[in-house]
C-alpha cells in the first residue's frame, strides 16, 4: 500500500495543482514542493524498510499484486527490489529538487501551476515504470512518461521546441510499438498453461519454453525500444534535440531519469524474460555501446552549443551503462545501475548548471559566452569545474565506478559469451580510450567556457545580470554535489543495495558469473 | 406475401436515398434525401415487426418504433431545416460543398 | 415458394411507383418537382404500410411526412431562396455516390434474398386500438420521451432558425486572432462577400 | 603507529576540504591549516618510517649471512610468500638462502569492504604500510611541507591564494592515497586523482590560454597513459580475481592465477606492459614525456612539488609496488629497462638546449626518471634509491630556479647572470643541488645513480649494457647541462631588467633545509655489505627473500669512470658558458696541471670537444625538433585530427546520415500527408459520407462473407 501512495502521491498533488484557482499560480510552488518533499521522504521510508523489513535487503518487497484488467490477465502487480530501487530513490529525488528549484526560475512562458503539475505527473510515470512488474501496467507506465515530458518541451522549451518534442515524442512512440508487439508476444507464446504478463513469473520462467528463433526477435522488438530510449547509437538522434530544446527542469528529468528507463528495462525485462535472446544479441549491444562511447565524444568534440555538447556526453555515458549489460555479468550490471545512478546525479547536476549559465547569460553558444565563467561568476564556474571533472568519471567522483566497472565486466564477459572474448577485450580497450576522448572534451570545453579572460561584453555594465549562484540555486545543487562525492568514495551504498538482486536475476545465465 | 417485396422496396429507397445525400448539392435535397431513407427504414422495421408478431411479439414492437422513426423524423427535418436556414444567413448559399471549413 | 397473391401484386406496384419517385426526387434538376415527387415516394410508402396491415401507421405517415414534412421543406426550399427552375443540382461525386448506392443495393439485395428468401408474412391488420394499446401501456414512458425529444427539437429548431436583434448575418467576432489564426486557413471574409459571387454563378447555370 | 598510517593522507584530506570551505575567512588564507595538516602528517609518517625501517632492519638481522651461498641461480619467480600478515606458511625454495620462521618484512594491511560483490569479485579498500610505502610518505610529506612553507611567500598576493593552498592539499592527500593503497583500484583511484589536481594546478593562472593549454596538454598524454593503467588493472583482476597488491604477489610467485591454473604468462606480460604504459604517462617516460616541459607553465613550487618530487614518481613508485610481478615477466622488464633508457638519454640532450631554466630543470626530471625506470628494470633498491634522492635535490633545484624567477620576473637564463652576489642563499643550495644532481661524490646523486649503473652492469645482457653505456653517458651531459646552468645564472654581469634581491625567508630556509638531504642522504645506503643492509635497502624492502638475494654491489671502478665522465660535464660547460658570457679566457683557468705546456693540447681538446659539443647541440637540436614537431606535432594533430573527424562524424555520418534517415522518414510521411491523404480531407462532408458508405459496405460484405 505504501508503495502504491508513493507513487501516486505525485498524481494527487498534480491534480491539486490543477484545481488552484488561475489567479494564484504562485501557490502551485509551495504545493508541488509540499507534495514531492512527501514523495522523497516515503521513498525514503521505503529504502529504509527495503533494508529493516522482512526482506532484509534483498529480493522483492512491498510487492502489491490485485487482478486489474482480468479480461487479459494484467494484474497490477508492483514491487521493488534491490535494482529498482536506487533509480526510484534518484528519481524522487531529482523531483524534489526540480521543485526547489522552480522557485528560482521557469522558463517562458512561466505558468507554474500548469508545469508543476506536469512534472509531478511525470514523476508517477517514471516511479511506476520502475515499480511496474505487469508488462501491461510497465507499459501504460512507460507511456505515461511522454506526455508531460512532450508538453514540457513543446510548451515551455526554445526556439526549436516543437521539432524537439515531436521528435522525441515520435521517437520514443515509434519504439513502444515494438515493445508492445514483443509484450503480445510473449504473452501469446507463454508455454505454460495460463499466459501472463506477470514479469517475475515470466523472469522466474527464464525463457523455457520459448524457441530461440522466438526469443532473439522478442528481444529485438524489446530491446529496439529500450535502446532507442536510453539511448544507444544509433537511435540517439532525438536526444541532443531533446536536450537543448528542453527547459531546465525538463533537461534534468530527462537526462537523469528518463534515459534510464530504457536501460532500467533491458535489466529488468529484456534479460532475464529472454536470456537466448540476450545472449544472442549481447556482442551488437557491447559494440554499439562502444560506437556510442567514441562516438559521442568525438561528436562533442564538434561542438559549439553547451547544452548539445552535455547531451552528446551522455550519449557516451550511457554507452558505459549499456556496455557493462552487455557482459551479461553481475559486475557489468551492478555497473551499469552505478552508472546510471551516478550519471542521472551528475549530468542531472551539469544540465541544472547549464541551465543557470544559459539563463543568465541568454545564450547556449560557447563561442558567445566566450570563457572566463570563473571571472564572472566564480562560484558557478567552480561548481561547473567541479561537475565536469566528475561527469569525466574522476574516481572519488560518482561517475569513476560505473565505468570502470563496465570496463573490468567487459574483459571478463560472461561465459555464454566466451566465443567473443577477443572482441569483448578489444571493445575493452576501445571503451578505455573513449575516457581520454571524454576528458579530451570536457577539459576544452572548460577552456573555453570557464576559463580564460571573460570577454569585454560581459564585464562591467554588459555583465550585469550574471550574478553568482543563489541562494534556491545552492539549495538546489548542494545534495547533488554532495551525493556525487559520497557516492565516488563510498560506492557500495549503491552496490551494496543492488549486487544480491543483480546476481540473482542473472541466475537465468547459467553460471551466472 | 413474400416478405421479399417490402424489403426489397426498402432497400431501394435506402439506396437512392443514399445517392441523393451523397450528390445534391443543395442542403434542402439532401434533407429530401434523408426523409427517403428514413421511409425506407420505416418499411423495415414494420416487415420485420410482422415476422416478429407471427413468431409471438404481442408488443407490436415493429410498429410502434415505426412510429417513433416516424416522430424523430419529423423532429429531424425541423431541426435538419434550421440549420440549413443559419447555413443559408451565415454564407448566402445553401450548397453543402461550398461548406468546407471542416479540413485540415 | 408459392405463385404470386394478390397482396404479392399491390406491393409491386407500389414499390415500383415509390421507387421511381424516389430516383426522380433524387436526379430531378428542378428543386420544387424534387419536393413534389417526394409526395408521391411518401405515399406509396404509406400504401406500403396499407398493405402490410399497419393502417395507423399508414395515415399517419399521410399526416406527418405528405401533411407536414413536405410543406415544411417546400417553406425550406423558398426561404432560401433556391433558384425556382432546373439547374444543375449535382456535385463532383456523382459517380462515387452512384457506385456505392448501387453496390449497396446488389448487396442488401443477395442479403435479402439469402436470408428472407422463403418467409411469407402471415398478415393479420393491426387495429388503430391494439396499436394504442400497447403504446400507452407498455411503451408508455419511452412514448413519453418521444414526446419530450420532439419539444426539445422543436424548441431547438426555432432557437436556432429565429434572427435576434443585432444577431444576423455577423459571423462570430474574433476573440483571440493569435491563437485562432492557426486553426483557420484561408477563408473568404463572408461578411463583407458581396452577394454577386454567387448570383453570378447563378446566372451562369441559368443561361 | 602503522597503524595510524591512514591518517597520513586523512590529514590533508581534512585540510583541504577545511580550506576550501573556510580557507578565505583564516587570517593567513588557509594556508596555516594545510602547513599544520602536512606537517602532523610529517611527524607521523617519520613515526611510521622508524617503527617500518626498524622493524625491517631487525628482520634483515635474523637473516643468515650467506653471501658465498647460491648468488646465482636464483629465480625470482620462485621467490616464496611475500611477509607481513600474507606470509604464514609458505616455503622458500631450495637454493634461495633460508629466511628463518617468523621473519619477515614489515608489511601491515588494514582494509574494509567496498564494494560487497562477494566471493571472487571481493574488492576492499585498505592500506598497505611498508617499506616503500615509508619511504613515499618521507618524501611527500617531507617535500610538501617545504614547498607549503615557500609558497606562503611565493604566491603572496595571489587572487586565488587559498584555492592554491586547498590544491596543494588536496594533490599531497592524493598522492598519498596512491602511496597508502593496499590495492591497485585505490592505487588508481590516487594516480587519477594526482592527474586532476596537476591540471588545476598547472592550469591555475587560467587567464593565460597558453597556461590551460598546457594543464590540458598534461591531464590527456598521461590520461593516455591511464587508458593503460586501467587497462593493466583490469587484466590483473581478470588473471587473479583480486586487486589486493599482496596477493597479486603472492599469487604470482606461487605460479597460480585465480582459481588455482597455472599462470597465463602471456596475459600477464600484457596486463604489465599495459601497466607500464600508466607508467610512461604519468612518469613522463619517451614517448610520452611531451607533456612535462609544457607543464612548467604552473606555479614554480608545484613543479617542485609536482613534476619533481612525487607526482611524476608515482610510474616507478607503481613498478616498484608490483616489483616481484613485474619479475616474473622477462619480456616486461626488457621494455621497462628499453624505455627508461631511451629516455634518460634523450632527455638528457634535449636539456642542453634549453634557455628557460625550468626548462633544462624539467628534461633533467624526464631524463633522471629514465634512470629510475631502468634501474628498476634490474634493481628494486638502485630504482627507489635514485627516486629518494632526486626527490630531495630536484625540489631543491626547483625552489631554487622559483626564487630566481622571483628575484628577476622572468624564466629565461638570457635575463640572469651575476646573481651569485645578488643571492647567495639560492646559489649555495642551487650548488649543492646541481652537484647531487650531476652525481659528484659524496653527494647523494652520486651514490643513487652509481647503484642504477652498478644495477645494469651486474645484470649484463643488452638491456643491462645498453643501461650503462647510456647512462654513463647520460650522467656527462647532466654534469654539462647543470654546470650551463649555474655559469649562465650566476656568473657574469646582470643581464635581466630591475634589481634582483634574495627571496625572503619563506623561501630561504626551506631551500636551506632540502640542502641537507640532497648533500648526505647518499650516506643511508651505502653499497658496502652489511652498511647496506642496516640502511635504505633494507628500510624499504617489502619482500624479504627477494632483498636476501639481490644485494647490492659497488663497482670501484665504474664509480670512478661515471665520476670521471660527470667532471668532463663539467669541465667542458665551464669551458664553455664561462667564456661565452664574460668573453674571458677560459681556456687558463682549467685544469690545475701544466697550463701552458698543455696548452696545445687543451686547445685542441677543447676544439674537439667544441665540434662534438657543436654536433650535440645540433644532435639535441634535432631531437627537440623530433619532439616537438614529429612527436608533439603528432599529438596535436591526432587532437586536431580527432577534432576534424568529430566534426565530419557530426556533419556527415550524425546530422545527414543517420538523422537524415529519420528526418527523411518523418518528411515521406509528411510528404504523403501534405500531397496526397490531403486530396481526401476535402472538408467536403458528401465526400466523408461517401466514404462512410463504402465502409459500411464492405466491412457488411466482410461480415456477410465470414458468416
Amino acid at each position: 500500500m505504501l508503495i502504491s501512495l508513493t507513487v501516486f502521491l505525485p498524481l494527487i498533488g498534480a491534480g491539486i495543482i490543477t484545481a488552484l484557482p488561475k489567479a494564484q499560480e504562485e501557490t502551485a510552488k509551495p504545493v508541488a514542493l509540499l507534495v514531492s518533499v512527501l514523495g522523497f521522504v516515503l521513498s525514503l521510508v521505503l529504502l529504509a524498510g527495503y533494508y529493516l523489513g522482512p526482506t532484509q535487503g534483498s529480493g522483492m518487497a512491498f510487492e502489491v499484486n490485485v487482478p486489474w484488467i482480468p479480461a487479459i490477465g494484467a494484474n497490477y502487480h508492483v514491487g521493488i527490489d534491490g535494482i529498482s530501487l536506487p533509480l526510484f530513490v534518484l528519481s524522487y529525488l531529482l523531483t524534489f529538487l526540480c521543485s526547489v528549484y522552480a522557485f528560482h526560475h521557469i522558463e517562458e512562458p512561466g505558468k507554474p501551476k500548469a508545469f508543476l503539475a506536469l512534472m509531478l505527473l511525470l514523476q508517477t510515470g517514471m516511479a511506476g515504470t520502475f515499480i511496474a512488474l505487469d508488462l501491461i501496467l510497465f507499459f501504460v507506465f512507460w507511456e505515461l512518461v511522454l506526455v508531460p515530458m512532450y508538453f514540457m518541451i513543446a510548451v515551455w522549451g526554445g526556439p526549436r521546441r516543437e521539432y524537439a518534442a515531436v521528435k522525441f515524442f515520435l521517437y520514443t512512440l515509434f519504439g513502444s510499438v515494438f515493445m508492445l508487439v514483443a509484450f503480445l508476444a510473449l504473452y501469446f507464446n507463454y508455454p505454460g498453461d495460463t499466459p501472463t504478463f506477470d514479469m517475475v513469473e515470466l523472469a522466474a520462467n527464464g525463457g523455457v519454453g520459448y524457441s530461440r528463433t522466438f526469443q532473439i526477435l522478442a528481444f529485438l522488438g524489446i530491446g529496439l525500444s529500450f535502446a532507442i530510449k536510453a539511448p544507444m547509437w544509433p537511435f540517439h538522434t532525438w536526444l541532443p534535440d531533446a536536450h537543448t530544446e528542453a527547459p531546465t527542469i525538463g533537461s534534468v528529468l530527462l537526462a537523469g531519469v528518463l534515459l534510464k528507463m530504457g536501460t532500467y528495462g533491458f535489466v529488468r525485462i529484456a534479460l532475464p524474460i529472454l536470456p537466448e535472446g540476450a545472449v544472442f544479441w549481447a556482442p551488437v549491444l557491447a559494440v554499439m555501446a562502444v560506437t556510442a562511447i567514441i562516438y559521442g565524444a568525438l561528436c562533442c568534440l564538434a561542438q559549439s552549443d553547451l547544452k548539445r555538447l552535455i547531451a552528446f556526453s551522455s550519449v557516451g555515458h550511457m554507452g558505459f551503462v549499456m556496455l557493462g549489460i552487455a557482459t551479461l555479468t553481475p559486475t557489468g550490471i551492478n555497473a551499469a545501475i552505478f552508472g546510471m545512478i551516478a550519471h542521472g546525479l551528475i549530468t542531472g547536476m551539469l544540465f541544472f548548471v547549464v541551465g543557470s549559465v544559459k539563463d543568465r547569460y541568454h545564450t547556449r553558444s560557447i563561442a558567445d559566452i566566450g570563457g572566463g565563467l570563473l571571472q564572472t561568476m566564480p562560484r558557478m564556474g567552480a561548481v561547473f569545474t567541479y561537475v565536469a571533472i566528475a561527469s569525466l568519471g574522476l574516481p572519488g567522483l560518482a561517475g569513476f565506478w560505473g565505468e570502470v566497472f563496465a570496463l573490468l565486466a567487459a574483459f571478463n564477459p560472461a561465459p555464454e559469451l566466451a566465443p567473443y572474448l577477443v572482441l569483448y577485450r578489444t571493445l575493452m580497450v576501445l571503451g578505455a580510450f573513449g575516457t581520454v576522448l571524454t576528458a579530451g572534451y570536457f577539459l576544452w570545453m572548460l577552456q573555453r567556457v570557464a576559463m580564460g579572460q571573460a570577454p569585454e561584453r560581459w564585464t562591467g555594465s554588459g555583465g550585469a545580470g550574471l550574478t553568482d549562484v543563489s541562494v534556491i540555486e545552492w539549495g538546489t545543487w548542494t545534495p547533488l554535489l554532495v551525493l556525487i562525492i559520497v557516492l565516488g568514495f563510498l560506492p557500495f551504498l549503491v552496490f551494496g543495495i543492488t549486487n544480491a538482486d543483480v546476481t540473482a536475476i542473472l541466475g537465468v545465465f547459467g553460471s551466472g558469473a | 406475401m413474400a416478405a421479399v417485396y417490402p424489403l426489397i422496396f426498402a432497400a431501394l429507397l435506402f439506396c437512392v436515398g443514399v445517392y441523393g445525400v451523397l450528390s445534391r448539392r443543395n442542403a434542402v435535397l439532401v434533407l429530401m434525401s434523408v426523409e427517403i431513407m428514413l421511409a425506407s427504414v420505416t418499411i423495415n422495421l414494420v416487415t420485420f415487426g410482422e415476422i416478429a408478431k407471427a413468431r409471438g411479439d404481442v408488443l407490436l414492437t415493429g410498429q410502434v418504433f415505426a412510429l417513433f422513426v416516424l416522430a424523430v423524423g419529423a423532429a429531424e427535418v425541423g431541426v435538419g431545416l434550421a440549420l440549413v436556414l443559419l447555413l443559408y444567413r451565415n454564407r448566402a448559399s445553401v450548397n453543402i460543398d461550398e461548406a468546407d471549413l471542416m479540413k485540415y | 415458394m408459392n405463385g404470386i397473391t394478390l397482396p404479392d401484386v399491390f406491393m409491386l406496384l407500389v414499390a415500383v411507383l415509390g421507387g421511381a419517385t424516389a430516383i426522380l426526387v433524387v436526379v430531378s434538376r428542378n428543386v420544387v418537382h424534387a419536393a413534389l415527387y417526394l409526395v408521391v415516394t411518401l405515399l406509396s410508402v404509406a400504401g406500403a404500410f396499407l398493405m402490410l396491415g399497419a393502417e395507423f401507421l399508414a395515415w399517419s405517415q399521410v399526416l406527418v411526412y405528405v401533411g407536414a414534412v413536405v410543406v415544411l421543406i417546400l417553406f425550406g426550399l423558398m426561404l432560401t431562396r433556391a433558384p425556382i427552375g432546373p439547374m444543375a443540382q449535382h456535385n463532383e461525386q456523382g459517380v462515387l455516390a452512384l457506385g456505392v448506392s448501387l453496390a449497396l443495393f446488389g448487396f442488401l439485395c443477395v442479403v435479402i434474398f439469402q436470408a428472407f428468401g422463403d418467409v411469407r408474412l402471415i398478415l393479420v391488420p393491426v387495429t388503430t386500438a391494439a396499436i394504442g394499446e400497447v403504446l400507452y401501456v407498455q411503451w408508455a414512458f419511452p412514448f413519453m420521451s418521444l414526446g419530450f425529444l420532439l419539444t426539445v427539437a422543436l424548441i431547438g429548431a426555432i432557437v436556432m432558425a429565429r434572427r435576434e436583434e443585432g444577431e444576423g448575418p455577423e459571423p462570430p467576432a474574433e476573440t483571440d486572432a493569435d491563437a485562432g489564426s492557426r486553426l483557420r486557413p484561408h477563408r473568404p471574409d463572408l461578411t463583407t462577400a458581396e452577394p454577386g459571387v454567387f448570383a453570378e454563378r447563378e446566372q451562369q447555370v441559368r443561361s | 603507529m602503522s597503524d595510524y598510517a591512514w591518517l597520513i593522507p586523512a590529514l590533508p584530506a581534512v585540510s583541504a576540504a577545511l580550506i576550501v570551505f573556510f580557507g578565505k575567512r583564516l587570517p593567513k588564507g588557509g594556508a596555516e591549516v594545510g602547513i599544520a595538516a602536512i606537517g602532523l602528517a610529517f611527524l607521523l609518517s617519520v613515526g611510521v618510517a622508524v617503527q617500518v625501517f626498524s622493524a625491517n632492519v631487525a628482520a634483515v638481522a635474523q637473516v643468515p649471512h650467506a653471501e658465498e651461498e647460491a648468488r646465482a641461480g636464483t629465480e625470482v619467480a620462485g621467490l616464496g610468500a611475500p611477509g607481513g600478515l600474507l606470509a604464514a606458511a609458505a616455503e622458500p625454495e631450495e637454493e634461495t638462502i633460508e629466511i628463518p620462521a617468523g621473519v619477515s618484512a614489515f608489511v601491515r594491511e588494514r582494509s574494509v569492504q567496498l564494494t560487497p560483490f562477494g566471493g571472487q569479485y571481493g574488492f576492499e579498500a585498505g592500506i598497505r604500510v611498508d617499506g616503500l610505502a615509508a619511504m613515499m610518505f618521507l618524501l611527500v610529506c617531507f617535500v610538501s611541507l617545504l614547498v607549503q612553507i615557500y609558497s606562503t611567500s611565493y604566491m603572496q598576493g595571489d587572487p586565488r591564494y587559498t584555492w592554491y593552498f586547498a590544491l596543494l592539499s588536496m594533490f599531497t592527500a592524493s598522492m598519498l592515497l596512491l602511496v597508502i593503497g593496499n590495492n591497485l583500484m585505490l592505487v588508481l583511484m590516487g594516480w587519477e586523482l594526482v592527474g586532476i589536481c596537476s591540471y588545476l594546478l598547472i592550469g591555475f593562472w587560467w587567464e593565460e590560454k597558453a597556461n590551460s593549454d598546457a594543464a590540458i596538454k598534461a591531464f590527456l598524454t598521461t590520461h593516455l597513459g591511464d587508458v593503460g593503467l586501467m587497462v593493466g588493472v583490469i587484466t590483473m583482476w581478470s588473471l587473479f580475481a583480486t586487486f589486493n597488491i599482496g596477493e597479486i604477489i603472492a599469487a604470482v610467485q606461487a605460479g597460480t592465477q585465480a582459481g588455482g591454473a597455472a599462470l597465463d604468462t602471456g596475459l600477464l606480460t600484457f596486463g604489465l606492459i599495459a601497466l607500464f604504459i600508466g607508467a610512461i604517462g604519468k612518469s613522463a617516460q619517451f614517448p610520452l614525456h611531451t607533456w612535462l616541459p609544457d607543464a612548467m607553465a604552473g606555479p614554480t613550487p608545484v613543479s617542485a612539488l609536482i613534476h619533481a618530487a612525487t607526482m611524476v614518481t608515482a610510474g616507478i613508485f607503481l613498478v616498484a609496488r608490483l616489483y616481484p610481478v613485474f619479475s616474473a615477466s622477462a619480456t616486461a622488464m626488457a621494455v621497462v629497462a628499453v624505455i627508461g633508457t631511451i629516455t634518460l638519454f634523450m632527455a638528457g640532450l634535449l636539456a642542453v638546449v634549453q634557455d628557460d631554466v625550468k626548462r633544462v630543470l624539467a628534461y633533467s626530471t624526464i631524463s633522471q626518471l629514465g634512470y629510475m625506470i631502468a634501474a628498476l628494470a634490474f634493481s628494486y633498491t638502485a630504482g627507489i634509491f635514485h627516486l629518494f634522492t632526486h626527490g630531495f635535490f630536484k625540489a631543491l633545484l626547483f625552489l631554487g630556479a622559483g626564487s630566481l624567477i622571483h628575484a628577476v620576473h622572468s624564466n629565461n637564463m638570457s635575463d640572469m647572470g651575476g646573481l651569485r652576489k645578488f643571492m647567495p642563499w639560492t646559489f649555495w643550495t642551487f650548488l649543492v643541488g646541481s652537484l647531487a644532481l650531476a652525481a659528484i661524490p659524496p653527494l647523494a646523486g652520486f651514490w643513487s645513480k652509481d647503484e642504477v649503473l652498478a644495477g645494469g652492469l651486474e645484470a649484463g645482457g643488452y638491456t643491462g649494457w645498453l643501461l650503462v653505456v647510456l647512462g654513463s653517458l647520460g650522467g656527462m651531459i647532466t654534469a654539462f647541462y647543470m654546470t650551463r646552468v649555474m655559469w649562465l645564472v650566476f656568473a657574469g654581469e646582470f643581464r635581466g631588467h630591475g634589481h634582483p634581491h634574495e627571496s625572503p625567508a619563506a623561501m630561504k630556509w626551506p631551500l636551506a633545509v632540502l640542502a641537507v638531504p640532497a648533500a648526505v642522504m647518499g650516506f643511508f645506503n651505502l653499497p658496502f655489505g652489511t652498511l647496506h643492509s642496516r640502511g635504505f635497502a633494507a628500510w624499504t624492502l617489502f619482500d624479504l627473500e627477494y632483498f636476501t638475494n639481490h644485494e647490492a654491489h659497488f663497482f670501484l671502478p665504474m664509480a670512478l669512470g661515471t665520476t670521471l665522465l660527470a667532471g668532463v660535464g663539467i669541465v667542458v660547460g665551464t669551458k664553455l658558458y664561462r667564456q661565452v658570457p664574460e668573453r674571458e679566457p677560459m681556456l687558463e683557468l682549467g685544469p690545475v696541471s701544466g697550463v701552458l705546456v698543455n696548452k696545445f693540447y687543451l686547445d685542441r681538446l677543447s676544439t674537439d670537444l667544441i665540434v662534438r659539443t657543436l654536433v650535440r647541440t645540433k644532435l639535441a637540436n634535432a631531437a627537440y625538433w623530433l619532439n616537438d614537431h614529429v612527436l608533439d606535432r603528432t599529438v596535436f594533430l591526432l587532437g586536431v585530427g580527432t577534432a576534424k573527424l568529430g566534426r565530419g562524424t557530426y556533419t556527415y555520418a550524425d546530422q545527414r546520415g543517420i538523422d537524415g534517415t529519420v528526418n527523411g522518414l518523418a518528411g515521406g510521411a509528411g510528404f504523403l500527408g501534405r500531397e496526397v491523404f490531403r486530396k481526401f480531407q476535402s472538408g467536403n462532408v458528401q465526400l466523408y459520407a461517401g466514404g462512410m458508405f463504402a465502409g459500411v459496405f464492405l466491412l457488411a460484405v466482410l461480415f456477410a462473407t465470414a458468416t
